[in-house]
């Protein structure tokens, strides 16, 4: 009897002590693939580094970013900058403001217009391609007009050069960050719009999918419930892409004097159109905002890529 | 196939028409109108209204876009307000720059790109694999307009080894056939014209390969894995094979199909960048043309030339879809 | 298909290559480059002319080009404001200033063989008169209306009432140009590029092609946009206009009347939109000089061996008020506060080019009828506090406009300029909310309507009559002011029509001093835009009137 | 000596991040010239993974193998990648179990047999055709020179298989390692797949080592079979003695587990309790024990020795893995019976088995 028991005990133990290697959730998978992905790894640490900075950047300036403390030491009409100092770690810019401190405080306008403007393209991206996708998907006939239209209206807004649809957005709207994030939100929408509909054209026709409509589970509850948060995952990979390029195209957008109208306010795609002109005197004022942007689009466009490669089954190795 | 295409062809005039109404309607609610634009410092509002009646701004929006419409059936995207030149005319002088710029783009993206993705790809988590994927993405990241800047900076002054901008030396007698400065080089037989060209197309063109470039990559490589792990590829190792033949026939051939079709998604973005980069290398071509027109107000040039964008990225796309018709079997169109 | 397209790229690709290594050794550009060859001297311009007829153009870029081609009856002294003879060797005109006689230099040729007669001098005029359909737009026609008034017979009601009366030509190298009343525009009109004389057989050419009747579009002429048909008398001729390549060629005229021919055989004027691109062409050797320097790369260039020579200053840069949108901008004290708080020096010292100067009031002391004696404001930030104290306008608010992705001949780096002006308003505690306008069109709209409480603009003079600045702004009330001051207006509008030079530079003196006591806006400074060349060109005279003459240019 | 002697093979996988996971954990067989030898197990129990690594078609990366693996006297684990490429194909041929996605989809049926042709036997062009028609025709493929223009998304299941096959036999290999062959062919297929795989062998005198889950095929084909289970032979024996007397209870319940025709009705069918994923490291004992009706501690200590079956009458050869094993004989499974087993052969096969004997 005792020697039964015992046995099953030990043996019971002996199955549980061994976790099964399989299973485990598709993100759980993504994430343990991530874990050990040295590209995902790199952008983490830069993006982790870039949001401290953006958030406590304030706090640890040690000048005020906006007052010309110095503009009497700097002389460009005669190409005399102070490039950087015990005083001033990176220098001081065109009009005599503390460069180091600008790079700091700029840091959270920088995020603040990817972030948002982000958040705006894939919102109303997401609207789109999901109605468009559930519609086609489950609509029937109406369904599917619906789709079209609405797909008609991507192409046009794919098939119009994204800078240019920024610069008229900006030019329409007038001038100011809202404009900004805007003009650069928008070249987002069909992006985030297509993405969305492709996978969840392709979830809709995934066995679990039929199977949950053949147990007769109303339509809106299979897109809600199944369909949609099955094919976020894609969508949210893009964003962390999509957060880069509104870095950049921000950036584009100042340099052609489009971006954030308060020039005083520090926002480094602003800090690098307006040093830029003075590149050959003054290399340092350029290329401090221009390593910010850089290295911060990189750390993100980074971990999107790791992220889509990590959560793209096909990929497994 | 040829039915497909009637077809495909004609869902595009649909798009195309939503598209000049969404345009017109956008564009018109540009603030302030062409007449500052030509005028500048020296503009007052008598000289405001004149011009805005000469060209009939002043009526409803409806009516003007009724005309253009008139006018498109009879094939006339009327004038530039800014040169004053019919809108075909200032196109067709300028696609030919855009389009050598392009493909010069393209090029760079596919030559670079689609070797750097696929050995990023058979090393997959190696430092090369980092480096290559990483160096491609640097490209997306440094802004357009500045790495131009580094550009001409390097080889333009300091090196001194490439022209610094525009299409042509001055001076260099070079006779205009076709507007596509290589292309006339080879016909007249001026190979120096064609050269010369060359030389001006190389700093542009690697400033605005940088986007497709990295999109190659990164489609490159993740195809590559995708078809590396396929049964196919083992069974072509099981026979033997070389691993030039297992790689070209079995792996490269399967892995570029996704290639192609990026390749038309890709002149969308090529255009935008044209934008920067042509004004950034006073590469005389649409890109800048437009952006100028925008803030000149110039409503015809907008029109047409977008128009023309839009159609030229779609019939691209049709075409790139019917061509991976044709490389893919497995899609035989009928 | 399939195979055609790998093989065309291949081969381009391998092109490419080889070009990217031959180029690479091929260093052989740096010579060639530097200046020497083949006598061609290339000029970055910063956009491209309108046309090549000076006659419907209204932009510096325009004339730069068509001035090398054209002359008109008045020039301008080399590197001065003074007027002196141009085609016409003297000129006079009744005392009523209303017959304006011209002296006709003998044996002037066109580039076309016909020779100047005082005939050919009328047939101008009657041109620009007799002017109908779309070249009375002022797209096309803007210096014509502006100086002479309209035309024949005018199509709309916006284009003025003519003043140009007729032409004769008493003999061979006489002509007589009447008008209805005198005008401070004249004699000082007659120096315009827009009224460089034609060649009577070009002028018939330009009837042929007649842009109106386009519908709703507003043409240039073709023979305004192509080489060929326009004929001057300069010492180059237009032989082609390449816009693909933003370029336009002229090549000297061998038979030119004036004592020397041009120091080279090929003019090139190239469009090079981007500042930085145009110093990188500079300095790569592609150009051999360009304009509008930026103050910044002046030292840098200057190291590099490149010549930048000073102009004199002929421009005004100002902070427009607009009185009407706010009460206490009505307020003369307000206004005098925000005079005294602009450290213009400073804007002088740190951002202006070398040869710039704080302004007293809105003329640059190169005008005749600069007055010592206006009322001046300094730099002093507490009085500014007083005085918006007294005037109990602590907490001001202030819409300040101003242009981005421009540089103006007077305004180097707008965004820069207004940076440090706001500092200074700041200072004396005025609120500043900033408003950026992309400078076409919204700018100009903009501050023209009157959408501003302050802005930034400047003026670059035409010739050397004080009108040419004041009358632009002060002769009436306009929206980009917003002030009613009868004083000022009709000091102006008599002025207009005094026909004595002398009593005219006494009343623009009166004229500024009441200005600067009312103080409508705020002069900041008059600086030269700069110039620069590559080392190895003999410089020509360089213009405050940025009125180059490119024939002076040579390689050493 | 054997043509192939497999030596306590053993595949450790070190995937991205993941826990080392052993799929095959000592794995010997032997495999003599024209034999034929069947590995079966239910799926995961490591015997694709022994195939592809005798084929040295493991991934290089995350992935260790060691024991040997002697093919007439060369070790092929630690044999140079460029001399196993040589052997592949021409030595060593290998069937997959998914024929439609085991070829190139965007390559013609044609080129994908003329390359192996091209490669091992040095034919171009015309020659290269013909004996890929000849090759082609051989595995009872009609109109065979149409085909070779074909892709293989135009051709059916079993012409891929086929297909296939003729790729595999192209340079007449000494040994023939088929991966479920058939587990993707619809049952009347299989039949035909199989009986050709036996013709060539026959022929050839090729040795083959059939790889599957499914007893039908083993009976109808092997000599020899061994029995894998959590990446350990547990049972091996000649193809008789296994059906008649499975002495280890996973072997026992496989068999057991197939309905019988002439069972009574009503009675219920008797499948091997629990799945693959209940096991324990063999370290800690009989993997198989969670699952055993019959187990005692001893089963717990330690790994069980493969060794030959003890008792009276035990045949030769017949070795198994385990403390105590089953000893009361299957009452008389005849072949027929096993032939009805789900997914098994339609009728030839076992017909012919039962006329051969």
């Amino acid at each position: 009897m005792s020697t039964k028991t015992d046995k099953i005990d030990r043996l019971a133990a002996l199955t549980a002590q061994r976790e099964t290697t399989t299973g485990g959730s598709l993100w759980v998978e993504a994430f343990r693939r991530l874990r050990s992905s040295k590209m995902a790894l790199i952008g983490v640490a830069i993006m982790a580094l870039f949001v401290v900075i953006a958030l406590i950047g304030p706090w640890i300036a040690p000048h005020n970013p906006t007052s010309q403390l110095w503009r009497d030491e700097v002389f460009t009409n005669r190409g005399e900058f102070v490039g950087p100092r015990g005083e001033n770690w990176l220098g001081l810019d065109h009009l005599g403001r503390d460069q180091l401190s600008r790079m700091l405080v700029g840091a959270r306008q920088t995020l603040l217009v990817g972030v948002i403007s982000t958040v705006l393209g894939f919102v109303v991206g997401a609207l789109i391609g999901g109605v468009s996708g559930a519609a086609l998907a489950f609509g029937g006939r109406a369904g599917q007009r619906l789709d079209t239209v609405l797909m008609r209206f991507i192409d046009m807004m794919l098939a119009m050069p994204s800078l240019l649809l920024a610069v008229s957005i900006a030019a329409v709207m007038g001038q100011s960050l809202t404009t900004v994030m805007i003009a650069v939100g928008v070249v987002q929408v069909p992006i985030f719009a297509r993405l969305l509909r492709g996978s969840m054209l392709s979830q809709a026709n995934a066995d679990y999918v039929l199977a949950a409509r053949a147990l007769g589970v109303r339509r809106r509850r299979v897109v809600m419930g199944h369909v949609l948060p099955n094919s976020l995952g894609p969508v949210i990979v893009q964003s962390t892409l999509a957060l880069a390029t509104a870095i950049i195209e921000a950036a584009a957008l100042s340099y052609l004097g489009l971006g954030n109208p308060d020039a005083a306010q520090p926002e480094w795609g602003v800090m690098l159109a307006q040093a830029e002109r003075f590149f050959d005197e003054a290399p340092f004022m350029a290329i401090c905002p221009a390593l910010g942007i850089i290295v911060t689009a990189l750390g993100f466009t980074l971990l999107g890529e790791s992220m889509r490669e990590a959560l793209d089954p096909k990929l497994r190795s | 196939m040829l039915r497909l295409v009637v077809r495909r062809l004609l869902q595009l005039i649909p798009t195309l028409f939503g598209l000049t109404v969404l345009l017109f309607i956008w564009i018109h609610r540009l603030p302030g109108g062409p007449a500052w634009a030509l005028l500048g410092e020296r503009g007052n509002e008598a000289a405001r209204r004149q011009i805005e009646e000469q060209l009939g701004l002043n009526e409803p929006l409806l009516v003007q876009y009724g005309r253009w419409l008139r006018r498109l059936f009879e094939l006339d995207l009327g004038n530039s307000v800014k040169t004053g030149q019919p809108v075909w005319d200032e196109f067709t002088l300028r696609f030919p720059a855009t389009f050598e710029l392009g493909v010069t783009a393209l090029l760079f993206a596919v030559i670079i790109g689609i070797p750097l993705g696929y050995f990023a790809a058979r090393r997959r988590g190696s430092w090369l694999d980092v480096t290559a994927v990483s160096g491609s993405l640097l490209g997306i990241c440094v802004p357009v307009f500045f790495l131009a800047m580094i550009l001409r900076s390097i080889f333009a002054v300091n090196l001194g080894w490439l022209p610094s901008g525009g299409r042509l030396t001055t001076g260099i007698d070079a006779t205009d056939v076709t507007g596509f400065a290589v292309l006339d080089g080879v016909l007249t037989g001026e190979f120096d014209a064609s050269w010369d060209a060359i030389q001006h197309l190389i700093l542009p063109g690697l400033a605005l390969a940088s986007i497709p470039l990295a999109v190659v990559v990164r489609i490159t490589r993740a195809s590559v894995l995708e078809v590396l792990s396929e049964d196919y590829v083992r069974t072509a190792e099981s026979k033997g094979l070389r691993k030039s033949v297992v790689r070209g026939r079995h792996v490269l051939r399967n892995a570029l199909l996704p290639v192609v079709t990026t390749v038309g998604l890709l002149t969308g973005s090529l255009l935008s960048g044209a934008v920067l980069t042509e004004s950034a290398f006073s590469f005389g071509g649409i890109g800048s043309f437009i952006r100028q027109a925008i803030s000149d107000r110039d409503y015809p040039v907008l029109m047409g030339f977008i128009l023309f964008i839009a159609l030229l990225y779609m019939l691209i796309n049709l075409v790139v879809d019917l061509t991976y018709g044709l490389i893919d079997p497995r899609v035989r169109v009928n | 298909m399939r195979i055609a397209r790998p093989r065309a790229a291949r081969t381009f690709v391998a092109a490419l290559a080889i070009g990217l290594v031959a180029s690479g050794c091929a260093s052989e550009r740096d010579d060639d480059n530097s200046g020497g060859d083949s006598e061609v001297f290339v000029f970055g311009a910063a956009g491209d002319p309108a046309a090549i007829d000076p006659s419907l153009g209204s932009d510096g870029e325009t004339f730069r080009v068509t001035r090398q081609a054209f002359e008109t009856l008045i020039d301008h002294e080399p590197g001065g404001t003074e007027l002196v003879g141009g085609l016409a060797h003297d000129w006079s005109s009744n005392e009523e200033g209303t017959e304006w006689t011209f002296e006709l230099e003998e044996g002037v040729t066109f580039h076309d063989g016909e020779e100047l007669t005082a005939e050919v001098v009328c047939q101008n005029f009657d041109r620009w008169y007799n002017w109908a359909g779309t070249y009375q737009n002022t797209t096309l026609s803007y210096y014509w209306q502006a100086v002479f008034g309209g035309f024949a017979e005018n199509e709309s009601e916006d284009v003025p009432e003519p003043n140009y009366v007729g032409c004769e030509a008493p003999d061979e190298l006489t002509a007589t140009i009447t008008v209805a009343e005198p005008s401070a525009n004249y004699p000082g009109g007659f120096s315009l590029q827009a009224f460089s004389i034609h060649s009577p057989k070009a002028i018939e050419a330009y009837a042929e092609d007649d842009p109106s009747g386009e519908g709703e579009n507003i043409t240039f002429p073709g023979y305004s946009q192509e080489a060929g048909t326009v004929a001057g008398t300069g010492p180059f001729q237009v032989s082609e206009w390449n816009k693909g390549n933003g370029e336009v060629t002229l090549e000297r005229f061998d038979d030119y009347w004036g004592e020397t021919d041009a120091g080279v055989e090929e003019l090139v004027f190239r469009t090079i939109p981007e500042e930085s691109a145009r110093r990188q062409a500079l300095q790569a050797g592609d150009i051999h000089g360009y304009d509008l320097v930026a103050p910044a790369d002046v030292s840098t260039l200057e190291e590099e061996g490149f010549q930048v020579p000073i102009r004199g200053v002929f421009n005004i840069l100002y902070m427009g008020i607009i009185q009407e949108r706010q009460p206490e901008l009505e307020d003369v004290q307000v206004r005098q506060a925000l005079a005294h708080a602009l450290d213009r020096q400073n804007i002088v010292d740190t951002q202006l080019p070398e040869g710039g100067v704080a302004a007293t009031q809105f003329i640059p002391d190169t005008v005749a009828g600069y007055s010592e004696d206006v009322q001046t404001y300094e730099y002093d930030p507490e009085l500014a506090q007083e005085l918006l104290a007294e005037a109990g306008a602590e907490n001001l608010t202030l819409e300040f406009c101003y242009p981005t992705e421009v540089t103006r001949p007077y305004m180097p780096a707008p965004a820069d300029i207004y940076e440090l002006l706001r500092a200074d308003l700041e200072a004396v505690g005025i609120t500043v909310e900033p408003k950026p306008l992309t400078w076409n069109p919204d700018y100009q709209e903009t501050t023209r309507s009157g959408g501003c409480d302050v802005y930034l603009l400047g003026w670059t003079g035409d010739f050397n009559d004080a009108y040419n600045f004041l009358g632009t702004w002060f002769d009436g009330y306009t929206k980009e002011w917003g002030f009613q001051n009868d004083e000022i207006f009709d000091l102006l509008s008599e002025v207009r029509t005094e026909p004595d030079v002398a009593t005219r530079e006494a009343m623009y003196e009166e004229a500024n001093e009441a200005i600067m006591e009312f103080l409508p806006g705020v002069p900041i400074s008059s600086s030269p835009p700069s110039i620069a060349f590559s080392p190895d060109v003999n410089l020509p005279t360089v213009s405050p009137l940025t009125q180059e003459n490119f024939a002076e240019v040579s390689f050493k | 000596m054997p043509l192939l002697s497999v030596d306590e093979l053993k595949v450790t996988f070190q995937g991205q991040g993941r826990r080392a996971s052993t799929a095959v954990s000592g794995v010997s067989f032997d495999v003599d010239e024209g034999q034929v030898v069947g590995l079966v197990g239910e799926s995961g129990c490591g015997k694709s993974v022994t195939s592809l690594a005798l084929m040295g078609l493991l991934p290089k990366k995350g992935v260790r193998v060691e024991g040997r693996a002697d093919y007439r006297g060369t070790d092929l684990l630690s044999l140079r990648p460029s001399a196993m490429r040589d052997l592949r194909g021409t030595q060593l041929a290998m069937i997959f179990q998914d024929p439609l996605s085991s070829l190139n989809p965007v390559v013609p049926i044609g080129v994908q047999v003329t390359e192996i042709l091209s490669r091992h036997r040095g034919m171009r062009g015309q020659a290269a055709r013909d004996e890929a028609a000849a090759l082609l025709e051989r595995v009872g493929i009609p109109d065979p020179t149409r085909r070779l223009k074909e892709y293989p998304h135009q051709l059916s299941g079993g012409m891929r298989q086929r297909a296939l096959i003729a790729m595999a036999v192209a340079c007449a290999p000494r040994l023939l390692i088929a991966d479920e062959p058939t587990t993707a062919l619809d049952v009347t297929i299989q039949a035909q797949i199989l009986e050709l795989l036996k013709e060539l062998v026959d022929q050839e005198g090729t040795a083959l080592l059939m790889i599957t889950h499914d007893l039908g095929v083993v009976a109808g084909l092997c000599d020899d079979v061994n029995v894998l289970y959590a990446g350990k032979v547990v049972e091996s024996a000649d193809r008789r003695n296994l059906f008649a007397e499975p002495a280890h209870p996973y072997a026992h319940g496989l068999l057991n587990s197939i309905p019988r025709l002439d069972a009574p009705r009503g009675q219920p069918l008797n499948p091997v309790r629990g799945s693959i994923n209940d096991q324990i490291a063999w370290a800690d004992g009989c993997a198989f024990a969670p699952r055993c009706d019959h187990y005692t501690l001893e089963c717990l200590e330690g790994a069980p020795e493969l060794g030959p079956l003890a008792g009276a009458g035990a045949p030769a050869g017949h070795q198994v893995r385990c403390v105590n094993p089953v000893r009361e004989r299957l009452e008389t499974v005849t072949l027929a019976d096993v032939g009805a087993g789900d997914d098994s052969p339609a009728e030839p096969v076992t017909q012919k088995e039962e006329t051969s004997e």
